[in-house]
């Protein structure tokens, strides 16, 4: 299955909703896609893996990536996952401790730290 | 002792095809279904890394995997040819990496898919090759239920 | 001209992972989705015609599947290593089958596949493997459209 | 996908409803169920071929089996079938003229000749 990718605004969070397989061969879409919201002036970033079949590292250093964007603008880079298969590689490669991960995209959006 | 070789071109595409083949043929193989997600990830993993190396070293070298079959394991050899010692294969560490300013940003680090199959899989190794040659061989397991 | 490999020891379980992988590597070389049914068929015809001939003369040969992704085609090549001249390929008169009392009675005759790859397949030929050696490769190929 | 196989009685028809995939690696399941179904007595037999996915040469040959096992009985073997892409396979090997092919059970049932 392929990379699904939609954004919308509330606030001044912008929520990227991430479908399908985020792989080696999908990956560079979604890096595109966070390129250009920061480049676009959004700091504020929720992606809501919810939809997300499959992930790889190529996907974890994206999101990685794009963490480091955002926050070259004192920006924020929240995930939204439930999904015990998906947390599990953020454990394992010790990255939930690098990344906020939300159960709601509420959660995410009215989150401040 | 069934045995089933691919080889593709060093493409990011492929990496699916691999990780279908792993997955389908673990399937029949008897691999409990709960399983054949980390098949499907580990396969990606250690095929994602061979195809970045073999894209720095040697694009027109083809990467192989040999899913055996066996009796009681169902047994995967993901071999590149890539020179060793690039530091790509670097022990990383992962949670300093949104930190670290010298990264190219969206570099994953190879040793990251690796630190993701250690992770997955309890019966992992990765060795030289061949006497010799270049390139590793990451080898995994998996039990077989059926 | 991105290339996928595989081999696979001769049994029947295995022409469907060929099904899956020449599908798979089919639909994203852009081979029309209308067509991709054909795509699997003919290469499974192949496969199967290439198992029944190792298992009978060699059964511990891999059957090898070649799938090259060109610039217009998308092209399969099956070939098999078996001697030549046991009559598998033989012409069937099909349709007078079910009265021939001679023929073990649930014995497909190989020729039957090669017949299906024919009336499916537009560009389709089978040809010694190579000069001196035993074997036949079936070749096809189908127009990319994307 | 894998073969499924049932079967029901209709008078002196014995239906036989196939799903999935009959190939090589699955055909000889089919082989059994139809020897045993003559074995048994079964005489008159109504392949329905509506949720069949995929059938190549080695189903055909299956299916000829049968025939031949039926008419050694005087039996009869019927097919249903109306998916265009299974109808192709009959009729690029010429079997449209081997097998009476029905559109809907109730016909197979039915039908003398
Ligand atoms: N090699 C492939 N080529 C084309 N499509 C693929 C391939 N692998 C997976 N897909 C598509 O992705 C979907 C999910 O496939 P799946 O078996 O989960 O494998 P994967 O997640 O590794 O791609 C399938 O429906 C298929 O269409
Ligand atoms: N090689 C395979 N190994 C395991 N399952 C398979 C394989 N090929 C197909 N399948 C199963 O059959 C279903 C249909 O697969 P499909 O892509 O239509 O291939 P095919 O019909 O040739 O088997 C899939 O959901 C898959 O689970």
């Amino acid at each position: 299955m392929d990379l699904s990718l939609s954004t919308r605004t509330e606030g001044d969070r912008t929520i990227v909703e991430v479908g399908g397989e985020i792989d080696v061969y999908t990956a560079p879409r979604l890096r595109e896609q966070l390129v250009d919201l920061v480049a676009d002036g959004k700091y504020h970033l929720v992606v809501d893996m919810e939809r997300v079949d499959f992930l790889d590292s190529t996907g974890l250093g994206v999101l990685v990536g794009g963490l480091k964007r955002v926050r070259a603008h004192d920006g924020s880079l929240r995930l939204v996952c439930t999904q015990e298969r998906i947390l599990k590689i953020f454990r394992i490669t010790g990255l939930t401790k690098v990344f906020p991960i939300h159960a709601t995209v509420a959660e995410a959006v009215s989150a401040t730290e | 002792m069934a045995t089933v070789e691919l080889r593709f071109s060093a493409l990011p595409a492929h990496v699916r095809t691999a990780r279908l083949v792993a997955a389908a043929v673990a399937r029949r193989s008897g691999v409990d279904e709960a399983v054949l997600d980390e098949v499907r990830l580990a396969v990606g993993e250690a095929c994602s890394r061979a195809v970045h190396l073999h894209r720095r070293h040697c694009p027109e070298v083809p990467v192989l995997v040999t899913l055996v079959d066996g009796p009681d394991l169902f047994r995967v050899a993901v071999t590149d040819e890539a020179p060793a010692g690039d530091g790509a294969d670097d022990d990383m560490d992962l949670e300093g990496l949104a930190d670290n300013a010298d990264l190219d940003l969206d570099a994953v680090p190879p040793g990251v898919g690796l630190a993701v199959i250690s992770g997955l899989v309890d019966d992992v190794s990765v060795e030289p090759a061949a006497a010799g040659a270049p390139g590793m061989v990451v080898r995994m397991s998996w039990p077989i239920s059926a």
